[in-house]
């Protein structure tokens, strides 16, 4: 295995854990823990796998893997690994092993234990795939498969009816976002065609190298919507945006992660945390050369991905459930993605980087927050952090690594040592290129939102721990401490959350600025800029001191009012935290869009009106049918009266048609 | 040298002859199996001796019939009907393994009108002389009318007169064209033809533009009904109700409509009076047929009438990608059709399990059936899934190919069409959910899971959904050819 | 000298019907049985001399009768009926003592259609019109203690009698106007009958006339009361083969000696076939009485034929001679299979004895009588038009004529029809096969067996090779045009 | 010489005469007898033709259509007589068994 070139054994990287699917599907009943090892053995054969690719690549990047097979038509499915892809290999292949072991425990004793781990392989092999993909299509395919991994999952507990309902609403939210992915595919797609015309063969249409090859043409395509003249390229990546932003949770398609803590709590580590709603970042920066190219793109991914940032956090802050903290956690973390990229308008491709960078280290942290949640609650057996308390003196692994984490999310660092934890590298990173972004186009909102969002983040997340950890139990509990299976994964998670940003800070820039620099794909990002009327920043620009120490203070400020409001508790809240309050109550509603999207929208427009018409034109339709139909028989019951029976009739019948048809046909003569 | 296609015809015929005669079901079922065994094992080898890289016609025969009316008894097979073929001669013998252990009266008669309305398809689908396809096409109607109308549900009567009357209209309308090609054609060259190649082709000399839109519409209306699309699905929501599982299965392998569009209205589309404006009427029904039959589905609370207004939807991909007129457009619509075959039969045979065994179709009164019947959950959620186009199952190939191709053309109609998807997902999903998920509904008493016959054909069908989801080659290839064939006609015209 | 082997069907037919009375006076009711093999025997040796003569021309007896492929056809269909009729007979007059009168009167009711088909003067032509007339009057009367039968037999005899004045009435001006009675030589003067305004009215009375016959709306009213009321055996005879009789007499009446005058006929015809289609087919929906629906759907098939009259292209007279043919196997195998359900209801005293051919009577059937069953839905089907039956290829050439000629209205109008009597046939075949039945399960006797297969045969025949029948259907047609 | 439109006009009275009698009418007899009075009026045309036209056709054809009404009246009464055995009536008016 060691001779053999790490390129020929990329295609075992997804399919082993597909493999381990089928395997344990069909026999993990009859297994131990439902067959669990299998798709851990398949897993770390993966994680293998991709580290040593990575590793190879960090040796050279140009080393990128890329093979391709023909599909169908003029479509492909293959591999492709560069140093973007073999970064999220390599993070995906871990963070799904290392909660692959923690939940043979936490899952065990379940009847759909071998369900749960057949569901999880599938998971990440789509996973995996997506993140190897080569051309738009598997991508989507797999981000498909992926999303309906998710509903499984979400709905791992069917016969709870909040569960089923939470999956149903999951894969409807994102399969919104996921609509106008397609919608962008297919208008890439007919673009490519008209530009190529006829197609050779042994191209393939849909591969990333194709389409970037096709930057420019396609930017200059034109399309009228609404009086305003737009370019394909941005009508493209507006689309595959708007995938981004169903798969990744960004605002308005956000509603549906929090529910999605209806799952396993691994699953939502797993899915809801680490993997797959990154999914939506790992694209746009997989695309990111169309994104560049395009006109106002990246603008809008900026906005939207700092409001998102700001706008979950408000909703972070009141929520009581431990999950949904966490959920709306992440949802302001992947805004802060989003924003990264975003800012690639004014700092070019190392918004890639330092948006993957965060990727990644989050990763690691809000799947340690999610094990480390999962901890309590099953020890516990209850989430409302209301009803918890004091956990940390019976849970003190739990409760250690769980701190590490927040501290890790909350971005807790000194600049300019090494003390410092992997969020701060990332996130920091992220609102200073908010700052030059600032700096250099004038426009300081998006700054603004990643501030802001920071101390609100600092604020939920120690009031989560605080409430969890500290203070007396509220509720009557058994508390234990999770067995050691739980535990490792646990500690080594924690120990990337404090050191990997650290360790790779350098590293990992440079090598994934090679990402569209290579045998595969050789792009200016310069010029491509130009073609997109984005004007990048001619160097790195220093940030005044206090920019460096302002997302640290502003976090520690955060702390500092949890630590009096939740630990001290020498600030009471009362009426402030109470139904009363507008605000909150606009807050703890979630801003009313369940009343809109659900109540209004889905079941009042489109189900109360616009299928209630079309039914009713159904109905229309069908009794014009049903009409001909009654009418005939009922004609034929009438008309059968004619014949009375009496000869007299039928004598005069005979009589009165030879005269009628005289005059008629006379009268027709006549006429014609 | 085997003359396959005439086989195809003629041994499901036979074995449907002497399964009339049988006296027990399991002599019956038995002898349909093998029947149909045979049909499929004929098939295979034609599927393997077919040449997928031309689109001529294959093992073609042609035998001097009604001279006087150039009527000949000609058959063939082409990467058009070939799919088609294939999906009946695989679908059929599970669709007979299935019903296997239910119970009902007369199954002699009931597997026998199975076998005769295979040959009748197969017979459509072979057929390239008019009459013998009008032959054959009429012939499909009766075994469906009297599954619905012996098997069905509580309204079957009205179902089956319904479906037998509407569709009959509109095949007479058809054949009322088919008059129209005839004799226009007569008068062109002064030789009598029923030859369907050669009034394809003659179809572009004929008269004037307006005698040429008459013939192509009447003949379209046919196919449109059959398909059917909006407006004229109205037989549908009923007769696919109303019928027995196996009757269901049977009206989803009725792939005559989309067939005869390949087959006879594409070719003629652009030699019409107004082709652009006939496609954006294509289009139109198309596209909207996509939404209407998702937003009526959605509407349903039956869970048979959903899957049919679904079934309504998915066809109009089918007229949509023909429309399209690109190359793959039109192949994304013939593996529509086959890929619809195959999942819709997934959807009949849950629900029809369904209603066996809790007695109700109406989803609101399940509940919680994934408890009681995890196998027949897993199937059906690959065929939901499917359905609703998830990718790695054939439906998504169709669609993408559909959608993405035809976008080409009819931007705006495509837009359209997706649109619906959501809408599709939504009450695949709400059915899942009601249905199948949350706390079971003790009123249903005690369920039973599906019998591993059942289990055996729905998951071997399941399979099939997925292998051709992973690699449509094997059929997509032959069509890729054939719709080649008829865009380049379209394209040599500028259309 | 004639060549009197030309008449030799007609000739033979005479002959069966002179033995067979002969022959009855001195025979028991329990040996009569032989008459009807006879009968069948004479008519089967018609049938075949009248095939033999296939494609001789020839007139004889001073112009009035001609022998061309027109006449031959028709002669095959009103024999083929006979044939049908007078084998079903066999168990209908079973143990009866007027066996020899019954079958006289067939033979001669067939000899007298068969000259209609042959005639070529006007004085022929009445004279065998009547004869056919005549014997069907009686033989629609034959049950004399059955009250429908006579009701049937009088308000047929009545409605026939008007119409033979009618129909003489308008010969008289179209003899008055050319000053012959010869077909061929009014064909010849017909310019002067045109030019008179008395051409329109004679048009009209002898379309009357020959419309009772054809049983065209509103001159078919007798038709469903009498089709209903006679012995199922005789309805067969007179809905597939005296209806026939006006349509030849029809065709050459109009087509070949008033052809000046065709745009008068050709808009009478126009609205008495569209009115009469789709008054039987509508009518026919809500019929209970199998015997009667067959009738109303009798009125909608001659509503079809007259087609033939409104296209007047050679496609058009092909399908609508060729339709006939179809309908005589159709209409008398069904009528016949309404006779064997009669008669089983008859035998095994079940079900509505007061309308013994109720639908009602036919449920389950296809278990009763599987053979029956099974014939009576190869001929409805063919009626209705399904593939692949006589009545199939029947409208296919017909129908598709209308489109030839451009009459895309009638077409339409006809195939709408076709649809809507999809209804009431498939309706039956429910019943048949669909419901459950109601009585034991009964051996079909050979008679009816017999001529519902032959019925049947035919049926198919025409249905799946077609291309013989339309040979002669074309050759028919171009003795017209 | 007695100009053939009064023959002509004598016909057509007998022939609506005889018409109306059989529309009117509802005793079987009187009804046959009615249609006697239509066949002859065509006879009369018939003889009246053949007179101004110097054909013999016309008196032939007269002639064999007199005798074919004699049978069909025989024909008639025939049935006629069954009726009246069965019903002991012959309003025809009465017979409506059979209708719809």
């Amino acid at each position: 295995m060691v001779k053999t070139a790490p390129e020929e054994l990329a295609f075992i990287i997804p399919l082993l854990p597909a493999l381990a699917f089928v395997i344990t599907f069909f026999f993990g009943r009859k297994m131990p823990s439902g067959g669990a090892i299998v798709p851990i053995l398949a897993i770390t054969v993966s994680f293998v796998i991709s580290l040593m690719i990575t590793l190879r690549l960090l040796a050279n990047p140009n080393e990128v893997i890329s093979q391709s097979y023909p599909w169908f038509a003029v479509l492909n499915i293959g591999i492709l690994i560069d140093p973007l892809a073999a970064v999220m290999l390599s993070m995906v292949s871990f963070v799904s092993l290392m909660i692959h072991i923690y939940a043979v425990s936490y899952i065990s004793g379940d009847p759909g234990e071998s369900r749960y781990f057949a569901e999880t392989a599938l998971f990440t092999a789509a996973m995996l795939s997506l993140a190897l993909s080569d051309n738009i299509l598997q991508f989507f395919v797999s981000w498909e498969l992926v999303g309906l991994c998710s509903y499984l999952l979400i709905g791992f507990w069917f016969e709870r009816p909040s569960a089923a309902a939470a999956a149903k609403k999951a894969f409807l939210t994102t399969r919104v976002g996921d609509v106008m992915f397609l919608t962008g595919i297919i208008v890439l797609t007919s673009d490519l065609l008209k530009l190529a015309g006829r197609l050779s063969d042994g191209t393939y249409l849909l591969r990333f190298d194709e389409i970037f090859s096709y930057i420019p043409q396609l930017s200059a395509l034109q399309a009228n919507i609404f009086g305003f003249e737009i370019s394909h390229l941005t009508i493209i990546t507006l689309l595959f945006f708007g995938g981004a932003v169903g798969k990744s949770g960004q605002f308005p398609l956000h509603v549906w992660l929090p529910d999605a803590m209806e799952g396993p709590t691994t699953v939502s580590a797993l899915i809801h945390a680490a993997t797959m709603v990154t999914a939506g970042v790992y694209l746009v920066a997989r695309t990111f050369p169309m994104f560049i190219a395009a006109p106002d793109s990246l603008m809008v991914v900026a906005y939207l991905g700092g409001f998102t940032a700001l706008f979950a956090g408000t909703m972070g802050i009141v929520m009581n459930d431990l999950k949904r903290v966490l959920a709306y956690s992440t949802i302001s973390q992947l805004g802060y993605m989003m924003l990264g990229l975003g800012l690639g308008s004014a700092i070019g491709i190392e918004a890639v980087s330092i948006s993957l960078f965060h990727l990644i280290n989050h990763a690691f942290f809000k799947a340690l927050l999610f094990l480390c949640a999962g901890s309590v609650i099953h020890a516990v057996g209850t989430q409302d952090m209301r009803e918890l308390g004091g956990l940390g003196k019976v849970m003190p692994v739990t409760a250690a690594t769980m701190t590490i984490a927040a501290l890790a999310l909350a971005g807790f660092g000194i600049p300019g040592t090494s003390i410092e934890t992997s969020g701060f590298f990332s996130k920091d990173a992220i609102i200073e290129a908010a700052y030059l972004f600032g700096e250099h186009s004038n426009n300081w909102v998006p700054y603004l939102f990643s501030i802001a969002a920071a101390l609100l983040t600092s604020i939920y997340i120690f009031r989560l721990i605080f409430m969890t950890f500290t203070g007396k139990p509220r509720s009557n509990y058994q508390g234990h401490e999770s067995p050691a299976i739980m535990t490792i994964p646990l500690s080594i998670l924690a120990l990337f959350a404090l050191v990997f940003g650290g360790l790779t800070k350098t590293g990992f820039t440079a090598f994934l600025e090679e990402t569209f620099a290579n045998r595969f794909v050789n792009l200016d990002i310069g010029s491509l800029a130009v073609i997109g009327q984005n004007e990048l920043l001619e160097a790195a620009g220093h940030e005044p001191v206090f920019v460096l120490w302002l997302p640290m203070i502003v976090a520690v400020a955060g702390f500092a009012i949890a630590f009096m409001i939740y630990y001290l508790r020498i600030i009471k809240l009362g009426p402030l935290a109470s139904m009363k309050n507008p605000i909150y109550r606009l807050l703890y509603k979630r801003y009313y869009q369940h009343e809109i999207y659900t109540e209004f929208f889905s079941l009042g427009i489109v189900y109360g009106v616009i299928a209630f018409l079309l039914q009713i034109l159904d109905v229309i339709i069908d009794s014009v049918v049903e009409g001909i139909g009654i009418l005939t028989v009922g004609v034929s019951e009438e008309l059968r009266r004619v014949q009375t029976g009496v000869i007299q009739t039928y004598a005069t019948g005979v009589i009165a048609g030879v005269s009628l048809l005289i005059i008629l046909v006379k009268l027709i003569m006549e006429v014609l | 040298m085997l003359p396959v296609a005439s086989l195809l015809i003629l041994v499901p015929l036979i074995f449907a002859a002497v399964t009339f005669f049988t006296k027990t079901k399991d002599q019956a079922a038995g002898l349909a199996f093998l029947g149909s065994l045979a049909t499929l094992g004929l098939t295979l080898d034609a599927y393997l001796n077919f040449d997928s890289s031309t689109a001529a016609m294959q093992f073609f025969e042609s035998i001097e019939w009604i001279p006087s009316l150039g009527a000949n008894y000609s058959v063939g097979i082409d990467g058009i009907s070939m799919p088609l073929i294939l999906l009946n001669a695989i679908v059929i013998p599970f669709l007979i393994l299935y019903s296997w252990k239910e119970e009902r009266e007369a199954p002699n008669r009931f597997y026998g009108l199975i076998l005769t309305m295979q040959a009748a398809v197969i017979g459509v689908f072979v057929a390239l002389d008019f009459m013998v396809f009008y032959i054959f096409w009429e012939l499909t109607l009766i075994p469906l009318f009297f599954m619905v109308n012996i098997w069905g549900g509580e309204k079957r009567v009205h179902a089956s007169y319904k479906f037998f009357i509407y569709t009959h209209v509109a095949s007479l309308i058809m054949l009322l064209g088919i008059f129209g090609l005839f004799y226009a054609s007569w008068q062109q060259t002064g030789v009598p033809t029923f030859d369907i190649r050669e009034l394809v082709a003659q179809f572009q000399f004929l008269g004037s533009g307006l005698l040429r839109n008459a013939i192509f519409l009447s003949i379209i209306f046919g196919f449109l009904a059959k398909l059917p699309t909006f407006p004229f699905h109205s037989w549908l929501p009923d007769a696919y109700t109303e019928a027995p599982t196996a009757g269901s299965v049977l009206f989803i392998l009725l792939k005559i409509g989309g067939y005869g569009l390949f087959r006879i209205s594409l070719p003629m589309l652009p030699n019409t009076g107004n082709p652009k404006l006939m496609i954006m009427l294509l289009g139109f029904l198309g596209a909207f047929s996509i939404l209407y039959g998702s937003l009526v589905a959605l509407r349903q609370k039956d869970l048979k009438r959903m899957i049919a207004y679904s079934s309504l939807s998915h066809m109009g991909y089918v007229l949509l990608g023909s429309a399209g007129l690109v190359t793959l457009s039109v192949s994304g619509a013939m593996f529509q059709q086959f890929s619809h075959g195959l999942i819709m039969s997934i959807l009949f045979m849950s629900a029809g399990v369904i209603q066996s065994s809790t007695g109700t179709r109406i989803i609101n009164n399940l509940g919680g059936l994934a408890k009681k019947m995890p196998r027949l959950t897993v199937i059906m959620m690959i065929g939901f899934m499917a359905s609703l186009g998830l990718p790695g199952l054939t439906g998504f190939i169709a669609e993408f190919l559909v959608l993405a191709f035809s976008y080409v053309n009819l931007p705006g109609f495509v837009l359209l069409a997706l649109l619906a998807i959501v809408i599709t997902a939504g009450y695949y999903l709400w059915a899942m959910q009601r249905a199948m998920f949350g706390v079971y509904n003790e009123k249903l008493g005690d369920v039973r899971d599906i019998n591993s016959l059942q289990v055996f054909s729905m998951g071997v069908i399941a399979l099939l959904v997925l292998y051709f989801g992973l690699n449509p080659n094997p059929v997509l290839n032959m069509m890729i050819t054939s719709s080649e064939a008829i865009v380049s006609l379209a394209a040599a015209l500028g259309v | 000298m004639e060549n009197l082997m030309l008449l030799a069907p007609e000739i033979a037919v005479v002959a069966t019907g002179l033995i067979i009375l002969l022959m009855g006076v001195f025979m028991s009711p329990r040996t009569k049985n032989v008459l009807g093999y006879l009968a069948t025997l004479g008519v089967l040796a018609a049938l075949v001399l009248t095939v033999q003569s296939f494609g001789t021309e020839a007139t004889m007896f001073s112009g009035t009768v001609s022998i061309d492929a027109l006449s031959q056809f028709f002669k095959l269909v009103f024999l083929a009926v006979t044939l049908i009729v007078s084998v079903a007979s066999i168990k209908y007059n079973e143990n009866s003592d007027h066996t020899e009168e019954f079958y006289t009167l067939v033979l001669f009711a067939t000899l007298g259609m068969m000259f209609v088909a042959s005639a070529n003067d006007f004085i022929l032509l009445f004279c065998a019109f009547e004869l056919a007339s005549f014997a069907t009057y009686a033989l629609a009367g034959f049950e004399k203690q059955n009250p429908k039968s006579l009701e049937g037999a009088m308000k047929y005899f009545l409605i026939g009698a008007v119409s033979s004045a009618l129909m003489l009435f308008g010969i008289s001006f179209v003899y008055g106007a050319t000053g012959t009675t010869s077909i061929s030589t009014i064909a010849e003067n017909a310019s002067l009958l045109a030019e008179n305004p008395i051409g329109l009215v004679a048009v009209v009375l002898l379309i009357a006339g020959f419309g009772f016959k054809m049983a065209l709306v509103p001159f078919h009213m007798w038709a469903p009361d009498a089709y209903q009321g006679s012995p199922s055996v005789v309805s067969s005879l007179l809905a597939a083969g005296s209806k026939k009789m006006g349509f030849v007499a029809a065709f050459r009446v109009f087509v070949v000696a008033l052809a000046a005058l065709q745009p008068d006929w050709q808009f009478t015809f126009a609205i008495l076939a569209v009115v009469t289609m789709t008054f039987g087919n509508v009518i026919a929906v809500s019929q209970t009485s199998v015997k009667r629906m067959l009738a109303y759907s009798s009125l909608a098939q001659a509503g079809y034929i007259a087609m033939a009259f409104v296209v007047m292209t050679p496609m058009a007279l092909t399908g609508g001679i060729f339709y006939t043919l179809a309908h005589a196997f159709m209409k008398g195998g069904a009528f016949i299979a309404a006779a064997a359900v009669v008669w089983m209801i008859t035998t095994q005293r079940t079900g509505d004895l007061e309308v013994p051919d109720h639908l009602d009577n036919f449920r389950g059937l296809g278990k009763r009588m599987p053979l029956t069953a099974l014939c009576m839905t190869i001929f409805v089907f063919a009626l209705a038009g399904i593939p692949p039956t006589a009545g199939f290829m029947a409208k296919f050439v017909l129908f598709s004529s209308a489109i030839q000629a451009g009459m895309t209205w009638l077409a339409v109008i006809a195939i709408l029809n076709s649809a809507l009597s999809l209804f009431y046939y498939a309706r039956l075949v429910r019943y048949m096969y669909f419901l459950s039945p109601e009585g034991k399960k009964i051996g079909l006797p050979f008679p009816y067996a017999a001529a519902l297969l032959l019925s049947a045969a035919g049926v198919l025949a025409m249905g799946l090779w077609p291309e013989p029948f339309l040979q002669w259907a074309m050759e028919a047609a171009k003795v017209l045009i | 010489m007695i100009p053939l439109i009064f023959y002509l006009g004598l016909a057509a009275l007998l022939f609506s005469i005889g018409l109306y009698g059989v529309m009117t009418h509802k005793n079987g007899i009187r009804m046959i007898m009615c249609i006697e009075l239509m066949l002859n009026s065509a006879n009369l045309n018939l003889v009246a033709f053949s007179s101004y036209t110097d054909t013999l056709n016309g008196q032939v054809f007269a002639i064999f259509s007199i005798a074919l009404a004699a049978a069909e009246a025989a024909v008639g009464f025939a049935i006629l007589m069954a009726i009246y055995r069965m019903h002991d009536k012959i309003n025809l008016d009465e017979l409506k068994i059979l209708r719809w």
